[in-house]
């Protein structure tokens, strides 16, 4: 057992700490709202550049050849200052996809140019009926004579504005929430019959609704084996969930941070608000609840590339539960011990409560955690183990 | 014991729905039905067409112009108001400085202000938090000095005024004497929004509406003729107003309007293709929020009937306030929830995500100050430790 | 709307608690522990020559014709000191039985002595499996010539050390689970094949479980119809539940009032603990949970007699479920505030503790009546009810 | 970074279930299956059957009897024997007195003292708290004076002295300076127990148990050589001696087990015919409670790790006991809400109910000390509030 950080990972936090600080501190946040996709390619360019998109993924595809820990902490860093280009759709939930299930072509093609931060990348998996089910598919990809041909309606598709290409799931076989035959197809936005309406979202990010009207692609473009995406996107969705409580745990020190430095200077009724004993438990429990963040992130960061998928879904589930009530707990308090100010858009405190709501919402929510985890045959494995028996 | 209405109510409560059907513009009653949010022209339009009924000031006396109702059915004529989703009132001239001036103004003021208020055509707003007052609301620095004329000079900084930007009127907290206890020197003054050296700048909150501004107010005239009751009595008359509907602060008709719209969601909204409501866990999750409102709403109750007694509010209405606003957040997290991938959405063109759906997200951080503002819930505490458990002080 | 009590109730009220300070403080409780069956006869008579046990029952039984809020009034107060006297199984379970389903010689046989004073009643509905679901019987009633014979087990009977007679539910037909085919009957403990061994519980109260191994009875004993004893049988236990409110309203009331004692009297570190605001606050939170505890038991002690037992079953539940989160903590921080000597035995804190779990957990647990209260009509009618729409 | 244990400590985690299968005592292995309670006697025979493979001292250096192990292995050892339900050890002794006489003792009292601690063959308590200093630890009234000849002459009353019925020594903080700041003037004594003068006296719990003594000294005359280290120090070491093992004290080990009981419980439990454990609800509030618990072990982990590496304690180390005692109550609290009406019963024969039910009531009863007792959770509060956030003193 060992979480020491490295050398090379000490100096890879500190890089990114004086990134986020240098370039891209909240105001920059604020300012991207006006921007169309939300982000700026130069910083993601800059990105690929020092390595960091290509940090977990191995060499022979343009990454470095590091575990999925280093990318959390560039995430985590990224988390305190809400960094808004788009890591966890482009390089966790796309990025897992085509490194798991792509072909050497399709990594050199799709993956690559990412990784060096020349392109970006989405995945499209969530429709109108589908909830946090990857199954719930009703978009269809028929077979034509060279290819398929794709008709459907996604929707919050992260990072859809701004993707070079988008992986996309479709059925080609079965109905609606059937386990199998689901396939996935990587599609570019300027595909004849593809179309990409950008919305906003609360956190000053960006995402798009995409309609696919009869778009036709080739067979080099399906990613995976045809009707078997289904691990393939539960991979995906715990890369995204594993990288959420990275952020999250980013974003639950800076709340605990500016809370602790508010009460020490706010004063009221003559005296520091922070010498009131209520608010300083308060206070407390969010710095519990901010280290419990920490460590779950932790384990879920270590075990996401767990070869078993039961042991990777336990700990990311238990994470992913811990950053919905811990991470809720932390920004809901952190919001009101700012009083007044916590409820303007001019103060931070609301930026981090938002996104910090996005990340709960997003790649299951607490409840749909707490319910995998407790369906792992984990749970019920747990019965029989008791070391001093027999 | 009885917790019924009588008859009488029944049918008090019935003749308001009717009526409130009947004065309803069309184009409100439908975003009502759809949980829409209400524009400030939409409110005053909605404000004006119930001072036709006589129902724009249910808790003015009648000879001020109010309808004359006891304490029960103001609060079924509220109850019924908030359960069908109908605009809110602006509170600062029909629930606040109204009352104020009945209870503390001269007869020139009654005259001069009460009319206007009623029929919604000025618009009022209040003046009290400063940028480092907050809940130390004493500690207040707007000063207004008299000059030779003993019309008053106000200078300061008010913030938190709610649509100031629309008002035609602020009601102001203002120091008179800086040589007393904090308390002591405060004066109560009616100032108009046009008066030379009063700007009011709107804020975005952090549910991405211009709500409050922050309004300045230098060297600005306020004649004498503005000043409620006596000079340096402002706190105690801003005091009294508190004690005011302490049976209306809990909030029942809202979070309970807003338990519908999280069940009518959850009935519309598909998981793994069945209605997200046959969930026994979200079943459960809205159940014990529902039971936590039944419990409030009998708290309620039992301070209303007290109240209709002409009896000082128990022990219980002291927890309204602290209880509904919680309650109130909780129901937004739900339907957040409820509402899944859709509580991304942040002022999207409509038709991004269902309409009853649209407003919710930015309710969801702006639910947040309710648990901050009119005495935040800590404070809240401190008061009910203090008067009602009588612990010690530190 | 009308909560004030009447010139009766108040004096009812302080008639009650006078007793309860004299009669039976919580150190009488204590004692009990020494008596076989836990409670005492004479006090027992007491209360029935008070007008106490009948107060909720009319006057062809030989009750004072009011309503259970009377009742509630009673118990509550009884909460107070945790009077041992078996008022819920008698007068709220078996008592509730006995009247609406009862012919007019049962009520004369057994239930007028039991409101006088002179008897004690129980009611044998639980069985090992049958947690809090009433029609999980096992027990069986087989038809004879004249009459039944009862063969079974029942647990944790309430009173069953203690009562006169038993009511106990049994299968005349159906098979376990079965909504219908579950009857009741009033059986004496003295009748040949009846065992009854006493057990301890950990409200300083005694229980039994009886067993009942081919006992005769006529038919003069089946209470209400054979077959449909399912609504009688929710009847009662929403009495008991109500019961339990009522008394847990008391129990909160009493460590609400110690605890803000302690806080004012104790000191730690050179200042009176009450000056502490964490602690303050904690004192709040109780007097919250206190005040919506008496809330909603004042709720379902009107509401219990509704006509409509959807009404009813609505406010029991809220008030039973309220009973489970509120009484729970209340309880828990009445302990946690008094510290080390909170958790001693010879501090009451400790007893209304205990009571308090054992009020949770019967008649229905917190999960139990928040599955119940979602189930019925009201919760989804509600969905329905818009007072302007249309 | 890595989570995983090397194989070296997975080969000792298997030693260590092997040993202690083998020196487990028939009666006691059964007990623990059940879950069951054990008796003092019980505990005192594992504690021998433990020296017997010279583990009973586990956190003690080899030269004084310890089996000389790392705080990783310490770690395994201990949730090893807390998962199996193993009885625990009185830690008066092995924990406390022990390491306490280690670094500050003298040559003469190690001899004395510690081959007796680690064969179980001497009962150590604990003589701390007193009536009126609960957390306020300092303010202890218990004298120590000295005779003529040097040694001290104790007067006091202690209490919360767990199994003193059974101890033969018990260790002390007296006052021997009452002129200083009340830190200051605390000595630290060992005292026999058969001294005239000194009396115990078990109390009943809350959970029914004679856990505790109140124990009397009445000129009760202590030799000076059983004073450790310098007078008017004992403060100091006692405060030394609560920083070790920090990374025991969150009981991942002991509530896992309990965990593992509740499961085992809703399996054999039947609600409408199917086990409990079925129940979707049930098992939503198993997991959340097994996912805090996994959050808990993580962060013991990295305290571990950083133990292991010699650093000081970090942040996360002081929410151990915080998180550990919150989550050892909700254990129970499920662990009662899962036995329905069984867990009425207290003190029953055997059979009245499952045998692995039995001691719950009991424990849900005494566990609420859990966040009372070696420093209450509202302690831990304003300590992590001071030393970690550094907020400002009222």
């Amino acid at each position: 057992m060992d979480f020491e950080l490295s050398d090379d990972q000490k100096m890879l936090v500190d890089t990114v700490q004086s990134f986020c600080k240098k370039e891209s501190p909240t105001e920059r946040l604020r300012k991207m709202r006006e921007n169309p996709i939300g982000w700026e390619k130069k910083i993601w360019q800059q990105m690929g550049e020092l390595g960091w998109l290509g940090v977990a993924f191995p060499e022979d595809v343009g990454g470095l050849g590091g575990s999925f820990v280093d990318a959390g902490l560039i995430i985590e860093q990224l988390g305190t200052t809400l960094v808004p280009e788009p890591f966890i759709p482009s390089v966790a939930l796309a990025g897992s996809i085509l490194q798991a299930g792509g072909t050497v072509a399709q990594k050199e093609q799709f993956l690559t140019p990412m990784l060096e931060g020349s392109e970006s990348l989405a995945v499209a998996y969530l429709e109108a009926q589908s909830r946090h089910t990857v199954t719930d598919v009703q978009t269809r990809a028929e077979k034509t004579g060279n290819g398929y041909k794709l008709t459907g309606k996604k929707r919050w598709v992260l990072n859809g504005q701004g993707a070079d290409h988008i992986v996309v799931s479709a059925r080609t076989g079965g109905e609606t929430r059937d386990t199998d035959g689901v396939s996935l197809f990587v599609i570019d936005p300027g595909m004849k019959g593809v179309s990409v309406n950008t919305v906003t979202c609360m956190d000053s990010h960006k995402a798009a609704m995409v309609e696919f009207d009869g778009v036709e692609v080739g067979e080099d473009r399906l990613v995976g084996q045809e009707g078997q995406a289904r691990s393939l996107l539960e991979l995906s969705l715990d890369y995204g969930a594993t990288a959420a409580c990275a952020e999250g745990a980013g974003i639950m020190q800076a709340v605990l941070s500016m809370t602790r430095n508010y009460l020490t200077e706010r004063e009221q009724f003559g005296a520091k608000i922070g010498t009131f004993q209520a608010l300083q438990h308060r206070c407390v429990d969010m710095f519990v609840e901010t280290e419990l963040g920490k460590s779950t992130a932790t384990m879920a960061m270590i075990k996401i590339a767990a070869k078993d998928a039961n042991e990777r879904k336990r700990a990311v589930s238990a994470a992913k539960s811990q950053l919905g009530t811990g991470g809720g707990f932390v920004t809901r308090q952190g919001v009101q011990l700012h009083g007044g100010i916590g409820v303007t858009d001019e103060h931070d405190v609301g930026l981090y409560f938002k996104r910090m709501h996005i990340l709960s919402a997003l790649f299951g929510d607490e409840e749909f955690h707490v319910a995998r985890f407790a369906s792992l045959p984990s749970f019920e494995e747990h019965v029989a183990t008791d070391p001093l028996a027999g | 014991m009885d917790m019924s209405f009588t008859p009488e109510q029944i049918a008090f409560r019935d003749e308001v729905r009717k009526g409130l059907r009947e004065i309803m513009p069309e184009r409100i009653r439908k975003k009502a039905e759809l949980d829409q949010s209400f524009e400030n022209e939409e409110v005053m339009e909605w404000h004006k067409a119930l001072h036709t009924k006589g129902w724009s000031v249910p808790n003015w006396p009648k000879e001020h112009g109010g309808p004359g109702w006891d304490a029960t059915q103001r609060f079924i004529f509220s109850e019924q108001l908030e359960l069908g989703g109908a605009p809110a009132l602006s509170p600062f001239g029909v629930s606040m400085v109204g009352p104020l001036i009945i209870q503390f103004g001269n007869d020139e003021q009654k005259k001069r202000f009460l009319p206007d208020i009623a029929a919604g055509t000025k618009v009022w707003c209040q003046g009290y938090s400063e940028p480092n007052s907050g809940s130390d609301l004493a500690s207040l620095k707007t000063t207004a000095e008299k000059d030779s004329d003993g019309n008053y000079i106000v200078n300061g900084q008010k913030t938190w005024t709610t649509y100031a930007q629309y008002a035609d009127w602020i009601f102001c907290l203002v120091r008179t004497n800086s040589q007393v206890k904090k308390q002591a020197g405060i004066s109560f003054l009616l100032i108009d929004m046009k008066t030379d050296g009063v700007t009011a700048k709107p804020f975005l909150t952090s549910g991405n509406t211009y709500a409050f501004c922050e309004t300045w107010f230098e060297n600005a005239k306020v004649p004498k003729e503005n000043l409620i009751g006596e000079e340096n009595m402002g706190w105690t008359y801003a005091k009294a107003l508190l004690g005011h509907e302490r049976t209306m602060v809990a909030g029942v008709g809202i979070s309970g309007r807003m338990l519908l719209r999280i069940k009518r969601m959850a009935k519309n909204t598909l998981r793994d293709g069945r209605p997200l409501l046959e969930d026994p866990t979200l079943r459960a999750k809205i159940a014990r929020l529902e039971i936590k409102l039944e419990g409030l709403r009998m708290a309620n109750y039992r301070a209303l009937a007290g109240a209709q007694l002409g009896h000082a509010p128990g022990p219980e209405s002291s927890i309204l306030k602290l209880r509904g606003t919680e309650i109130q957040q909780e129901c937004h997290d739900l339907a957040m929830e409820v509402m899944g991938h859709n509580s991304l959405s942040w002022f999207n063109e409509p038709g991004t995500v269902p309409p009853r759906q649209e407003a919710i997200p930015s309710n969801f951080n702006y639910v947040r100050a309710a648990t901050i503002y009119a005495g935040s819930n800590e404070i809240q505490k401190n008061i009910i430790s203090k008067l009602i458990l009588g612990l010690p002080n530190g």
